[in-house]
């Protein structure tokens, strides 16, 4: 009865069509503007490995050393390297390994370590242990670690999964398991200091469940040092893989990834540079893109921040 | 009528006006479109002047405040007109120079101080750096006016409360250091966005003389937005009211009050609860409301008694005690503690509002939180609605927190400012599966509708609304739940007569439909006395009187009651610019040592249920 | 003149870790600590015995060594003096070969003093050895840069289990040398100064040497050849081209010298199927299902051509060979040269010939036994390439190759509980390089005996490593060790690298020579494969 | 607070002593041997003996005993006596003997750190006084210029590898420009000014490479913190007293964007001390890295594992450091 009188509707036009929560987001993101230019180069990197072994139909493995270390001319457009082999096929077919290998790996990571850091951070009681372990984790020395890894679990893998798959998995894994806990610190870090905030006690009064408070409360209040670890996380594990191939514990040599294409290239700069300009530039655009999609998102989801 | 020459004088616009602001329009950008929100706004304020805005919440009168000071986000919002201080154009002045004049000519009391105020550094601190911009002033000497300005703004043990941060100050303190550092640098321009909605009415009273004073002494003038009409008569020489955006009305506060045109002013003046007039009721009173076209009041229904005594009641407390402790020096050492609630006991019956008023930082949100176990209290008892809440597990703590809900003091900060106030209202609903989303989402659109806020508003985010909006966005969200009992503290604090008369009436509604029992936390006595069935006085963490409404307010018994009631402004403008002169008594701290045993207290029964403690 | 070229820069990608080569059995160690103490006699660089500390080398013509082969006496100069003034006497010589024979010593070239029953200072210029059996070929102790003759004064209570402790001596051994260490930074560089009291005063023409020691191969031959900041870069194992690049700045040249060094590629010959659990490349699993066949074992050989593999990876430092034992020179045979040319249509041929059909996806196979291998290798970016190289050559006769890399220190590592160490060769093929100490094979060519083949019962440490078992050669190699005759010790060891070619216990694929690279002021280099490459550093200099 | 440290530096040695027993169990696991480097001419029985010799035909228990007696109380008690000049017993005490040197360990460590605590400690203090300034600009005209080269630079400097940019400075410093050297020389003492300008010149390349690689990530975590608080009302508050805006994003809105920041900081700076692997071995810069590398290869086992451990030492200290932090940056985080 009050209603009618007092709140007649306030002078907002009842706008916009009802969108879902992530058809919000959605909508956010495409108002990004570096967000969606780094979406459609992701895309376009995205298309082009997974594509343009159909188009550019020259087997990466393929040796023809007579042609070895060209600069690019119309039949290897990239150029080709010290066997031969055609830059450009390398770099399309590394680029499958290394874009899946660092996307999986980085969710790994990011996931084993945000629930690392958001547990220990919200609940006291396992703040202690889990640092500890986190602490043990970082002290602990790679190089023997990836050996004893490798040892202990390679030749299972391989007849599980056969060799390629055995190996992705290996190397997801070891890359997933030794660069969580930067995340886990740092989203510790926030989350302690986000807790102390009183919307949650005020979540907590409405007597919200633990999980659904870190879910809906606390882990969109920390998202933004995720998503920075997220998109170091890609580059640090697209490198990473190239150096467990030194360890005998990546891809066989004759699976080209970027990492190692670079690693391979760098002694021939002054020779051929276009064979470390590519992969160089792929990684480069790969993770400048991921980290213009995170911002993307993360402006998204802020609803303070500046729109682009 | 004491001193209005000056004010004539300065409506007469014969003395160059301090402030001159000229067709302001303010516009926000939401969802891609610019929605204009403060429209072609006029006004002047003379020096020494005080003028008031007051308005419907959500009508812009913060927002046309920030943007004289332009402190809006700038990609998001479009200030167009003139605002000239001084004779000097601000919305052209370049930053530097803007500025210089932030803090100096004009400074700010922003309308809520939790999340105004820094977390991470002290509170002297914050206030000193208020001193040292634009002064050039020793650390020591700067440090000593603060404390003398904690001091003048009533904190009790202001100097070693100096090193203390905001989260452990109690909201109406938090207001206060607001205004100390507002009033730190002396300024030409005063504006004062709701500044006292968080203070008893004794120390409301107080702050107001030591603006009064400042005004005097300094020649300071004041913009003054508040929803108290108590206030404005008694501080305003002119006064402005703002309806959506539009400026409806200016003029003489005398004027506004007697002689009010427009429907939006005489609805906001006839609405406005005067203490006493309960006469002998025993019962709450629904406030009337008014029709804003026509100015006609609608009849009011008459409440029936919910209270059902003899039951058990539904929520129990027991010399519930908290303290918090103080640890001071290099290692941290325990030095004290703040006795925020000592052993208080009370019950609450069904359908029953029991009001806690008292002093600012007397505890009485403590005690709010404390029942909800949201803090661990040191020591008590508290049954709510058959829990034993001290004892209890976390799941079903969970449960037990459906039974009692909180509106918290300070509606900004209780809000995720990543999720739309749409979620946040649903939330709980959704989470303690009380039905599908799509009821959820129904549910909290006819709440929304039913706290004056309109269903489109829940995709917002909090920091789209307006103070007084986000407060019943938060008072929408406790009713989700259905709850048995609801801690509303200052729920009504920061919303317009009109807004809050109809607030009040759906809680009535509620508690006469759902049985309801409410802690209501409020320094208004106006609304207290309008609501409640009983109330409890607090003093220093102690309730010192407790008892029917009619038997405390008629007939006061403890000092402090006493004082309470004889300090509420009276919507009056005759009355204005006369000083109370209460601001020499000392100032009382509830921080006590580390072996400090608190004295044993008597209780003596004045009546039936109204008993008040002795020595 | 002595010290009057100024300071000497010589740069080891490999760091030195100390200076004592009996502690550390390593190329490196060996090398720098070559500038400082010294052997009795030396391999020159055409692999001769140059007599160094002694007066001549002793053969059985002078007298030297004993008709029975049992003994040998080696007289020293007169007049060498330690760098610390002290004379160089029998006693010292003496020390030596207790020192490394010491119980709980852990010294690394003991085998250089296998079947040495006894050391004597007949007087103190003459030195007497004893040997428990005829040695038919005396040359190794206190021949080369593995056994120099350390002070006795200085290690004397450094004997046995107390042998690591004595840092300052291991970090600063004294010697009769050209240069003194003057300061030794372990795993970093190290400072040498011309030795006062060289036995010949114009020597050295360098007053210092620094030493410095890490990196990587490329980084160094770009020191040395490009920017020019050493003098002398040691072992440049870098993709020719980059080299050639390199070149181009006019800074510095190359060096070359080939020694024994062959890069191979083993084949399996017991059965390596991860499925027999422990059993596997033992002879328990029985021979290997596909490369039992001798056909495969060729076909394998043909179908390799070893220039490309050359130009790709070595360049200057490799030549393609068909030989387990591809020098000296007089102890290179040229019976298997038919595999120095890639043959893929004989090698199809002959699988065809031996019944192994080419399936649908290429692969050849036969009663369900599929041609693919895993080839394995240690990690290094040569050996990638070739293997990349060789999977592509294989994969014309329609054979498979599974590649896997192991990191250096786990492959050569020997740990028993590692499946990827070469010795337990868990993979069909494996690819590394070999070579033998000295001139001599006869040692080297044991290897391939019987009972040296690794199994859990010796722990995995067999030299046989293709787990080749032949009686006649077994037979071969002890008529070898048997024989004292130059000219017929040489047939021996022809047709015992002979035989194990055609056999196929392995593929040789490259000789491999050392290259060394020096700064175009640098005189009296003599690339020298057969002893320390710094074997002459008291005649380098600088160029005027 | 205080009691807080206390009750965590208690606990870091049962944490210490476990992390210690895990190192030396992986690295007794791992399958990599202290002969493994030898020339393939040396005979396995001469191998057998070099490994007796090394105490590794000596049960596992033992060994790591033996370690811990002789780190914990041979090397302290080493360290107590050449501090003092007293004796404390026949000061005849096997100390941690590095496998491959036979040198002491300690030694070693002492040897390498200065060149390491210049560069890579030089390095990172750089990177961080470039990261944060350029993160605080990036937030603050967040999408301008300024901020998307900073944005370019930092993400390419992070992803394109030390071992990349190490050798493209060295071809266009050293080789064409002779600007710098491409090797460092750890002999070098700075004595006069001229040395003092050779020190320089050999630290730039590296110094240059490693600082890049930090900056970029370091100015990512301060942008993005920023961010969250640049829009929060005290900011606000802050401005209307008039407050300059330098002070208020470097000290209102940094301060409060400090926690990730801090974090990040403190697990680098341990790394420090563990030296920059690749950058050390490119250069030549031999310090503490390249040490840990060249142990780890060899299976130098006494070695790693003493590294390692002081490592471990300094992460439990700095990510303490950091907890404590937290509590001072953040008066609302208690611990107790
Ligand atoms: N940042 C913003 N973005 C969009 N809309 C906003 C923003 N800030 C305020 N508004 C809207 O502008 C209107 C005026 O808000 P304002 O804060 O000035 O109200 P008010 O008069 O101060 O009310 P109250 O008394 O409740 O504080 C409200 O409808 C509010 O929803
Ligand atoms: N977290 C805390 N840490 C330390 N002291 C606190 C904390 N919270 C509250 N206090 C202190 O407890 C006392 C009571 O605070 P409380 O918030 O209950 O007061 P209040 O009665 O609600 O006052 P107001 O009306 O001003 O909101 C105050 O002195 C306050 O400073
Ligand atoms: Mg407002
Ligand atoms: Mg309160």
């Amino acid at each position: 009865m009050t209603d009618a009188t007092i709140t007649a509707t306030p002078p907002v036009k009842a706008a916009t069509p009802v969108r879902s929560a992530f058809g919000d987001i959605w909508h956010q993101f495409r108002a990004h503007r570096g967000g969606v230019a780094g979406l459609v180069i992701f895309v376009f990197i995205l298309l082009a490995v997974v594509i343009g072994p159909y188009i550019h139909r020259v087997a990466p493995n393929a040796i023809n050393i007579r042609d070895k270390n060209q600069w690019p001319s119309l039949a290897h457009p990239f150029g080709t390297d010290n066997l031969g082999k055609d830059m450009l096929a390398q770099v399309l077919a590394g680029g499958r390994i290394s874009l899946a290998v660092g996307v999986t790996a980085m969710l790994l990571a990011l996931f084993l370590g945000t629930l690392v850091g958001v547990l220990s951070g919200y609940f006291r009681r396992l703040d202690g242990p889990l640092m500890r372990i986190t602490d043990l984790f970082l002290a602990l020395p790679l190089l023997p670690l990836l050996l004893v890894i490798l040892m202990l679990f390679r030749d299972t893998l391989r007849a599980t999964f056969g060799p390629e798959t055995g190996i992705f998995i290996l190397i997801v894994f070891v890359i997933g398991i030794t660069s969580w806990m930067h995340t886990a610190r740092i989203v510790r870090g926030d989350v302690l200091a986000v807790k102390s905030q009183e919307f949650i006690l005020a979540a907590k009064s409405s007597g919200m469940r633990e999980f659904r408070i870190i879910i809906k409360h606390i882990l969109p209040n920390v998202l933004s040092s995720i998503m920075v670890s997220a998109t170091l996380g890609i580059a640090s594990a697209i490198i990473t893989e190239s150096a467990l191939s030194f360890l005998g514990l990546g891809f066989p040599s004759d699976f080209p990834t970027w990492g190692r294409l670079l690693f391979d290239g760098a002694n021939f700069l002054q020779l051929t540079p276009s064979r470390v300009l590519w992969p160089g530039l792929a990684i480069s655009l790969t993770v400048l893109s991921v980290n213009y999609m995170g911002d993307a998102i993360r402006d998204a989801l802020d609803p303070r921040a500046l729109k682009h | 009528m004491l001193l209005s020459g000056n004010s004539m004088e300065a409506s007469g616009g014969s003395v160059t006006p301090v402030l001159s602001v000229k067709n302001l329009s303010t516009s926000f950008r939401v969802n891609d479109e610019w929605r204009t929100v403060v429209r072609n706004i006029s006004f002047d304020v003379a020096p020494r002047e005080t003028v008031a805005i007051v308005g419907e919440s959500g009508s812009g009168k913060s927002v046309t405040s920030l943007s004289i000071m332009r402190l809006l986000p700038k990609n998001s919002s479009r200030i167009e007109g003139e605002v000239f201080l001084n004779g000097r154009e601000l919305l052209s002045l370049p930053e530097e120079q803007m500025r210089q004049v932030r803090g100096n000519e004009i400074s700010m009391i922003f309308q809520e101080p939790m999340t105004s105020l820094n977390p991470i550094f002290p509170i002297g601190k914050q206030i000193a750096e208020a001193l040292t911009v634009h002064k050039d002033i020793s650390k020591a000497d700067a440090k000593a006016e603060v404390v003398r300005l904690l001091e003048k703004v009533r904190i009790p043990n202001a100097k070693s409360r100096y090193d203390e941060y905001p989260h452990q100050f109690s909201g109406g303190m938090r207001q206060r250091v607001m205004i100390a550092m507002a009033l730190a640098s002396k300024p030409k321009l005063l504006i004062a966005d709701e500044p006292t909605t968080a203070l008893d009415v004794t120390i409301q009273g107080q702050i107001l003389d030591l603006i009064k004073l400042l005004q005097e002494e300094e020649g300071m003038s004041v913009l003054f937005i508040t929803h108290d009409m108590g206030v404005v008569a008694e501080v305003a020489d002119r006064t402005i009211v703002m309806y959506r955006g539009d400026a409806v009305e200016t003029g003489e506060t005398g004027d506004i009050f007697h002689r009010g045109k427009h429907p939006y002013t005489r609805a906001l003046l006839s609405a406005v609860p005067r203490l006493g007039s309960m006469g002998d009721r025993r019962l709450p009173l629904r406030f009337p409301i008014i029709d804003i076209k026509t100015g006609e009041q609608q009849p009011l229904a008459d409440v029936t008694d919910t209270v059902a005594k003899g039951k058990t009641p539904i929520l129990d407390v027991k010399d519930l005690t908290t303290r918090f402790d103080i640890h001071s020096g290099l290692f941290g050492r325990k030095s004290g503690a703040v006795h925020a609630v000592e052993k208080v006991s009370f019950n609450l019956f069904e359908g029953e509002t029991l009001s806690l008023v008292g002093e600012s930082g007397c505890g009485k949100s403590t005690t709010g939180r404390s029942v909800t176990r949201l803090i661990t209290p040191t020591s008590g008892d508290v049954t709510l609605d058959g829990y034993e809440v001290m004892k209890l597990d976390q799941s079903t703590l969970r449960q037990m927190r459906r039974s009692i809900q909180m509106v918290f003091q300070d509606p900004f900060a209780s809000l995720n400012p990543r999720m739309s106030v749409g979620s946040a209202v649903m939330e709980p609903f959704i989470e303690h599966s009380l039905g599908t989303k799509q009821q959820a989402r129904d549910k909290a659109a006819s709440l929304m509708e039913k706290v004056g806020l309109s269903a489109d508003m829940m995709r917002r985010f909090p920091h789209e609304f307006s103070g007084g909006q986000r407060q019943r966005v938060a008072i929408a969200r406790a009713l989700m739940l259905d709850p048995k009992v609801i801690v509303a503290d200052e729920a009504v604090s920061a919303l317009d007569v009109s807004i809050k008369a109809q607030v009040c009436n759906l809680l009535l509604d509620l508690q006469q439909s759902l049985n309801l029992a409410f802690l209501f936390i409020s320094h208004d006595m106006a609304v207290v006395e309008r609501v409640s069935h009983r109330v409890a006085v607090m003093y220093l963490g102690e309730i010192v009187e407790i008892g029917p409404r009619a038997a405390v307010f008629e007939n006061p018994q403890h000092p402090y009651t006493k004082k309470l009631m004889s300090a509420v402004p009276v919507p009056d403008p005759s009355r204005r610019r006369i000083k109370r002169n209460m601001s020499t008594d000392e100032i009382k701290s509830p921080i006590r040592p580390v072996n400090y045993v608190p004295p044993k207290r008597e209780y003596r029964e004045v009546s039936h249920g109204h008993v008040v403690q002795v020595g | 003149e002595r010290g009057t070229d100024g300071d000497l820069k010589i740069l080891f990608w490999q760091a030195v870790s100390t200076l004592n080569p009996y502690l550390s059995g390593g190329t490196k160690e060996v090398y720098s600590s070559s500038m400082v103490i010294e052997p009795l006699a030396r391999y020159d660089e055409k692999g001769e015995l140059a007599p160094w500390l002694v007066t001549e080398i002793p053969t059985v013509e002078n007298g030297g060594v004993s008709k029975d082969m049992m003994s040998m006496t080696w007289k020293l100069k007169p007049d060498v003096k330690w760098s610390d003034g002290t004379p160089f006497t029998a006693d010292d010589v003496v020390f030596t070969w207790k020192y490394c024979v010491a119980p709980d010593g852990g010294c690394a070239q003991k085998a250089q003093y296998e079947g040495v029953t006894s050391v004597e200072a007949v007087d103190p210029h003459t030195v007497k050895i004893t040997f428990s059996e005829p040695k038919y070929y005396p040359y190794s102790a206190f021949v080369g840069a593995q056994s120099p003759v350390i002070q006795k004064k200085q290690f004397e209570n450094c004997v046995g289990a107390k042998a690591p402790g004595c840092t300052s001596a291991n970090f600063g051994p004294i010697g009769t040398g050209p240069f003194v260490v003057k300061d030794f930074k372990p795993n970093d560089v190290i400072t040498y100064a011309a030795n006062p009291n060289y036995r010949d005063p114009a020597k050295p023409a360098f007053a210092t040497v620094t030493l410095k020691g890490g990196g990587d191969a490329a980084s160094a031959a770009r020191a040395v050849l490009e920017t020019g900041e050493f003098d002398y870069g040691w072992n440049m194992q870098v993709e020719p081209e980059v080299l050639a690049t390199m070149l181009k700045a006019g800074k510095g040249e190359l060096v070359t010298a080939f020694g024994t060094q062959v890069e191979r590629i083993n084949l399996n010959w017991y059965n390596p199927d991860p499925k027999l659990g422990d059993k596997r490349s033992t002879k328990e699993a029985g021979p290997h299902p596909a490369l039992k066949d001798p056909a495969v074992r060729r076909a394998l050989s043909m179908a390799i051509d070893r220039n490309i593999i050359d130009e790709a990876g070595y360049g200057e430092a490799g030549r393609p060979t068909c030989n387990i034992v591809p020098g000296p020179e007089a102890y290179a045979s040229t019976a298997n040269d038919w595999c120095l040319t890639q043959d893929v249509e004989g090698a199809n041929k002959l699988l065809d010939e031996a019944g192994w059909k080419k399936g649908g996806d290429g692969i050849r196979a036969k009663d369900g036994v599929r041609l693919s291998f895993l080839y394995s290798t240690s990690t290094n970016s040569v050996r990638q390439a070739t293997q990349e190289l060789v999977k592509d050559m294989w994969s014309q006769i329609g054979v498979d190759a599974e590649l896997r890399n192991v990191s250096a220190s786990v492959f050569f590592g020997g740990d028993p509980a590692s499946p990827d160490t070469f010795q337990k060769f868990y993979a069909d093929v494996e690819m590394y390089t070999n070579n033998f100490d000295g001139t001599d094979p006869e040692k080297y060519l044991a290897e391939w005996l019987c009972d040296k083949v690794p199994s859990p019962e010796n722990g995995w440490q067999g030299q046989n490593i293709p787990r080749y078992c032949n009686p006649e050669y077994d037979k071969l190699v002890a008529e070898l060790s048997k024989t004292a005759d130059i000219e017929k010790r040489i047939e021996l060891s022809k047709k015992a690298n002979d035989m194990l070619t055609e056999e196929g216990a392995h593929i040789p694929l490259i000789y491999r020579g050392q290259v060394s690279s020096h700064s175009v002021s640098l005189d009296g280099v003599k690339m020298n494969a057969w002893d320390s490459e710094l074997w002459n550093a008291a005649d380098w200099s600088r160029k005027k | 607070m205080f009691t807080y440290t206390l009750r965590r530096l208690l606990f870091a040695i049962p944490t210490l002593l476990i992390i210690s027993f895990v190192i030396f169990a992986l690295l007794d696991l791992a399958p990599s041997d202290p002969t493994g480097d030898l020339p393939l001419t040396i005979p396995p029985e001469v191998r057998e003996q070099i490994r007796a010799s090394l105490g590794l035909d000596q049960p596992f228990a033992i060994r790591y005993l033996k370690w811990l007696q002789q780190f914990f109380i041979n090397e302290p008690l080493n360290i107590f006596e050449s501090l003092t000049g007293w004796q404390v017993g026949d000061g005849d005490r096997m100390r941690v003997l590095s496998w491959a040197t036979r040198s002491p360990v300690v030694d070693l460590i002492v040897q390498r750190l200065p060149q390491t605590l210049w560069v890579v400690g030089l390095a990172y203090l750089f990177g961080v006084l470039i990261a944060i300034p350029i993160g605080v600009i990036s937030a603050y005209k967040q999408y301008s210029i300024i901020d998307q080269i900073g944005t370019f630079l930092a993400m390419v400097g992070y992803s394109v590898p030390t071992f990349f940019t190490g050798v493209l400075l060295i071809v266009i410093f050293s080789s064409y420009l002779q600007w710098f050297p491409s090797v460092y020389d750890t002999n070098l003492r700075v004595t006069d000014f001229s040395t003092f300008i050779a020190q320089v010149k050999q630290m730039a390349l590296p110094v240059a490479v490693l600082a890049l690689y930090n900056a970029a990530q370091i100015t990512r975590f301060v942008r993005a913190s920023m961010l969250d608080n640049l829009h929060q009302d005290y900011v606000r508050t802050a401005r209307a007293k008039g407050v300059k805006e330098k002070t208020v994003l470097l000290v209102h809105v940094l301060r409060n964007s400090l926690i990730p920041v801090v974090t990040v900081i403190a697990l680098g700076v341990p790394t420090i001390f563990s030296g920059a692997i690749i950058t050390e071995q490119i250069f030549r810069v031999n310090g503490l890295g390249q040490l840990l590398i060249t142990a780890v290869q060899g299976a130098d086992i006494p070695l790693v594992q003493t590294l390692t451990f002081i490592f471990a030492v300094l992460i439990v200290l700095f990510n303490l450091i950091a907890d404590v932090l937290y509590g001072i940056l953040d008066p609302r985080i208690r611990y107790d």
